[in-house]
């Protein structure tokens, strides 16, 4: 799986530009308020994570994400057109409106939900990890979370439970930077969090998050390794948020000139570049790519804007299975 | 005491109870596993040495990290597994609520009913020995107030092995609470594996005509005790034990009401809160008519549990404060 | 509205009243320091850029470590300082749940008096603009049940800095929870740095004499305009805002009942277990002989909150809800 | 005050003795039914490592313990027959025999309480350190916790957080190779619990927790790093805990050639071994002063025994301040 083909290669370029389309569209449309909700936590800067390290899984491998999570479902092969009907609160979205983006997830993808609480997957990764053990699969739980949430107990009771028991789990750090507005040196004593990964006895290596190759083969080494029963990987992917936290953030907390740098490292462009000098494919091919998937959102936005609403009569299944109660 | 098929019993404490329902249901779905500190050794005795009877791999021992554990159990009910987590003492639930706060009981409803989460709790709670303020806590209202969760509080070994059972097969997260100084009572108990006690039934564990006093947990036996008391004077009580608050048994308990026209609620957690405050203010609204007096409410004082057995004794509700609560809603106080 | 001393006022937003009173407070007593995530950022304004006008040691930043900072809090609390922690929405609570209820709240109980814990947490809680399952709830029930914590609700810019002065001021825990709807509400704030709004006291904020409404928090302007409309049935609402559930002010919502004789009580938060059914049990035991009818409650649904604007609304408590509420407790639903 | 007179190993000498004698008549004690509650946790074994560590700290320095804190307790200079009667549930008692053993402290001598939530005292610990520095005092804190500890949450966000601020806290780790029933290789995947200090760019050493002198020396440099505003440090002492994890434990979880070992390995023996061998005192000497902590002892039952029971109407002054509500 670790082999670089060119159908590979156009299949994380077009992943990677899926994400960055759906992020800006869901920009302009939380501008014009057509998105409920002023917590959305956008991904583009960080595309090159999600999609290198979803590369690496089966379908029915399992993927625990975090408040920032359309990144990671799309990477994990959700559609757009339910994601954006999800994000406008309609019932057609995969959580039938219910969710919204912080907890927008597709579990037939594998994805066990995106979170509000910061720190919270990475106790239920190693949870379904041990669930694919003692059922006898060879599926891999991958675990995203941000640098901020690498301060929380849950890191260090996740981290230590999956080495003990060397479960199939692949721990991804985007490390971004900032906790919020709270730069990195200002919540840990430490620059690489992949050195935390000693304290559990587990593999820690740190890769450049703006580059989908050198993401992509770490995680396949480290999806390999919990296939094969070797126990967790802590992986420190250092990337961009090239946005506010969420929409509504004045980001006042980086300057211009820090601002200004982000798209130096855009990885879609930098990944179009390596395309080229390599020989991958060629500049129209890629542009194929875009057009095809601008078309999708653009279809994704329709299926949303068309969708019903819920019917404000809860369904009580949802609360309790039967609707106990 | 619904679907008991066979009618063969055994005399086991409550804790050999729990251990057989554990048994059993390890035994007849292979997604059941079992997590929990030193749930091999066991503390109070009902996963003693369990691991060495059933398939060893479903029987974990995990490190002291109640966010880790019962996370995990959140993920592997996610995903297929019906997990029964152990937390030592009911008081260490606090340390590990945003799992079962904000995951647990809300992932169903979040994900539009992607997943469900079929999980149980199992947690030790009331007064035992001076065990003081952080060991003797009763936390049930705590979690009634939060949607998707259900609440099980077996008074007695028959409950405890038939809720625990239907706790197990429920598709929801599920808390359970167990007591402490229950674990070493005894009584018959059905041997039959397909024996369960459903969720949502109350039990009228004995019958009057003047009070009707809803008792939870360690409670229940007190107020059978008042109740054989007050007989004497005269007094007919009424006691139902709801087996679980979530569901609850509203029938059961209003029909009760509306015979006996006076209500006392009796639970270890103290008052304010508590779960007599839900009662009563649900009972009240819906049998107003029927009422002929105000709901007593008997709990523990609203302070921490002392150490001191004086004190704890001043600070637990006793068989004298129930007998009490019931002459004062007969305004005979 | 106590101890005004100068009739100075200013016009304030609800956040920028509770930074004058952290600012104010900050400046009188070396001894009060603030701790949160990104409180110098700040993302609903109360304590943006305050570490630029004082002593700005005393505001720190923190981790993304509820545990922690509240954690530390009770240690900075328990040697000699007066920590105000910010949890950034009331939700994330759960997270730091242990600190709050087996150590904040205990302590001064466990060491026989031997410490006082004057800590208070700041945390904004309510319905905002579909922020769904875990931004969005009313958790102050939940604390209600442990004995030991103080809690204040303020629902208006005058009693969110008299409250918080009070507060900070005051030798226990105190659970000071703000609401993300009212941070753009203002009013005529008291500008003496003496203006305290002691806690336990409650405020009638309108007169009436055919129910009495009780609401917290958000919901006393929902009353308010319940109350408006029902006046033009004729309906004469009495609404209280307790101001305070732990002390809570019972004269004055006993006096109350007793004068109209029924009672309605509105809260964010869900139903079952809610600020209702302890305030419903309280005075229906109290006031039996005044009571006309059976309390009624309004609350959330007892469902997790969902992201949906259209579900969302209907989970919610609203105006119109609040007077069928008082229109059902009349008899004329 | 890192100099090793005779007068301060004999205080230490003294010290270990009274935890051992305070601990054997506790268990007596409790056997006798004397001592309410069945969650008595004797600190027999560990002795050195209280005693070294806090021979190296001043009166004003706070101290923060565990459910096995009587050995913290009186290292930190509280009395015998305050300890005794309160764990006899008395009025006299430190905590008026509200606490017991479980939350038995003494303030004035430093103590911030016992605690029955294992790992909760790691982020206490920080907040008095904060208080110290932010009051302009040099007081150090120092946290007791245990091997099972050292997986929680708490650990990590405490550690974390102290390490950030650079705060004058010493970080003490029992490892006495179990929580509970537990053997640490079946709780963490680690063998050297000081290795975690790295992850918060902290020193960590593990220390012979059974020589007081090497315990002592250990803390005295944490001690005035701390002291210095240099920041935190972690110390695994390694011992053992003779009794089961609490009075009513049967302990069937170690063999019996296990347990056979532990007296070998006695820091009370050992210190009067060094004592005789360096001349730091006779052995009439150390027996003067096991006979006057045995007498000490005494009296502190006595006092126990002869104190008041607390009045069974509860002082709403302990409940909050003022007596509100
Ligand atoms: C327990 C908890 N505390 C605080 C928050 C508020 N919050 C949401 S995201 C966030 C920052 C997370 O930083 P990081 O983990 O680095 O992820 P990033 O946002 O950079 O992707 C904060 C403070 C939360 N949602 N949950
Ligand atoms: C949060 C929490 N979980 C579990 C317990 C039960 N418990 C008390 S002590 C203990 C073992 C602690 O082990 P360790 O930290 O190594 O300390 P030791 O007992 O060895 O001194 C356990 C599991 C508790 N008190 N608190
Ligand atoms: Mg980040
Ligand atoms: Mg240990």
């Amino acid at each position: 799986m670790t082999e670089l083909t060119n159908e590979l290669v156009l299949r994380m370029y077009r992943t990677m530009y899926t994400i960055r389309k759906f992020e800006e569209t869901v920009s302009e449309r939380a501008g014009m308020a057509m998105i409920p909700g002023f917590m959305i936590h956008l991904y583009v800067g960080q595309e090159a994570v999600a999609t290198g390290v979803c590369a690496a899984l089966r379908e029915d491998d399992y993927m625990v994400s975090t408040h920032r999570g359309h990144g990671h479902l799309i990477a994990k092969g959700a559609a757009p057109d339910r994601m954006m009907a999800e994000l406008q609160g309609k019932e057609t979205g995969y959580c039938r409106g219910r969710g919204g983006s912080m907890h927008i997830t597709s579990v037939e993808v594998g994805g066990l939900g995106a979170n509000g609480i910061v720190g919270a997957g990475l106790v239920i990764a190693p949870g379904a990890a041990l669930s694919a053990k003692l059922r006898g699969t060879d599926q891999v739980t991958v675990c995203f979370f941000g640098d901020g949430a690498s301060n929380q107990g849950t890191f260090h009771e996740g981290l230590n439970l999956a080495s003990l028991w060397k479960l199939p789990v692949v721990f991804v750090c985007e490390n971004n930077g900032y906790g919020f507005s709270t730069p990195q040196d200002k919540h840990q004593p430490i620059d690489r969090i992949s050195k935390r990964a000693a304290s559990y006895d587990m593999p820690g290596i740190t890769v450049d998050g703006n580059d989908v190759l050198e993401v992509y083969l770490a995680a396949c080494w480290a999806v390999e390794r919990a296939r094969k029963g070797e126990g967790p990987t802590l992986i420190e992917a250092v990337t961009l948020r090239w946005h506010g936290h969420y929409e509504d953030d004045d980001d006042e907390y980086r300057s211009a000139e820090e601002k200004a740098e982000f798209p130096k490292h855009c990885p879609i462009e930098r990944l179009e570049r390596d395309c080229i000098e390599r020989g991958w494919a060629s500049t129209s091919q890629l542009e194929r790519i875009r057009s095809e998937v601008d078309k999708e959102i653009e279809k994704a936005c329709e299926f949303a804007d068309e969708s019903p609403e819920p019917s404000p009569d809860e369904d009580p299944a949802l609360i309790f299975s039967g609707g106990d109660r | 005491m619904a679907e008991a098929t066979q009618s063969e019993t055994r005399n086991l404490a409550y804790f050999e109870a729990i251990r057989l329902a554990l048994k059993e249901e390890l035994e007849l779905d292979p997604t059941v596993i079992l997590m929990g500190e030193d749930i091999r050794y066991s503390i109070f005795g009902p996963t003693r040495d369990l691991h060495l009877e059933v398939d060893e791999r479903r029987v974990l021992d995990t490190p002291i990290t109640e966010s880790a554990f019962v996370g995990a159990a959140v993920g592997a009910a996610m995903t297929g597994l019906r997990p029964v987590v152990e937390i030592m003492f009911a008081d260490f639930i606090t340390v590990c609520m945003d799992q079962i706060i904000n995951q647990a009981a809300k992932i169903r409803f979040m994900t539009g009913g992607q997943v469900k989460v079929p999980l149980v709790v199992r947690a030790p709670g009331g007064y035992l020995n001076s065990s003081a303020a952080q060991h003797s806590q009763s936390l049930e209202a705590l979690f009634m107030h939060v949607p998707g969760l259900k609440i099980c509080l077996p008074s007695n070994p028959v409950d405890a092995k038939g809720l625990l059972k239907s706790a197990i097969r429920d598709d929801d997260p599920v808390l359970f609470f167990e007591h402490k100084a229950l674990y070493f009572s005894s009584d018959d108990v059905p041997l039959d594996p397909q024996f369960t006690v459903p969720l949502g039934q109350a039990a009228v564990v004995r019958e009057g005509s003047d009070v009707t006093v809803f008792a939870v947990s360690g409670m229940v036996s007190s107020a059978l005790s008042a109740a054989n008391s007050l007989a004497r004077e005269g007094i007919e009580v009424e006691v139902i034990d709801p087996r679980t608050l979530v569901p609850l048994d509203k029938p059961t308990l209003l029909d009760s009401v509306r015979k006996t026209g006076r209500l006392v609620t009796v639970e270890e957690g103290c008052l304010t809160g508590g779960v007599g405050a839900e009662i009563s203010a649900l009972v009240t609204s819906e049998a107003w008519d029927d009422l002929k007096g105000p709901v007593v409410r008997v709990a523990s004082r609203d302070q921490p549990i002392p150490f001191s057995p004086v004190l704890e004794a001043a600070c637990a509700p006793t068989t004298q404060d129930i007998a009490g609560a019931v002459r004062k809603c007969l305004g005979k106080a």
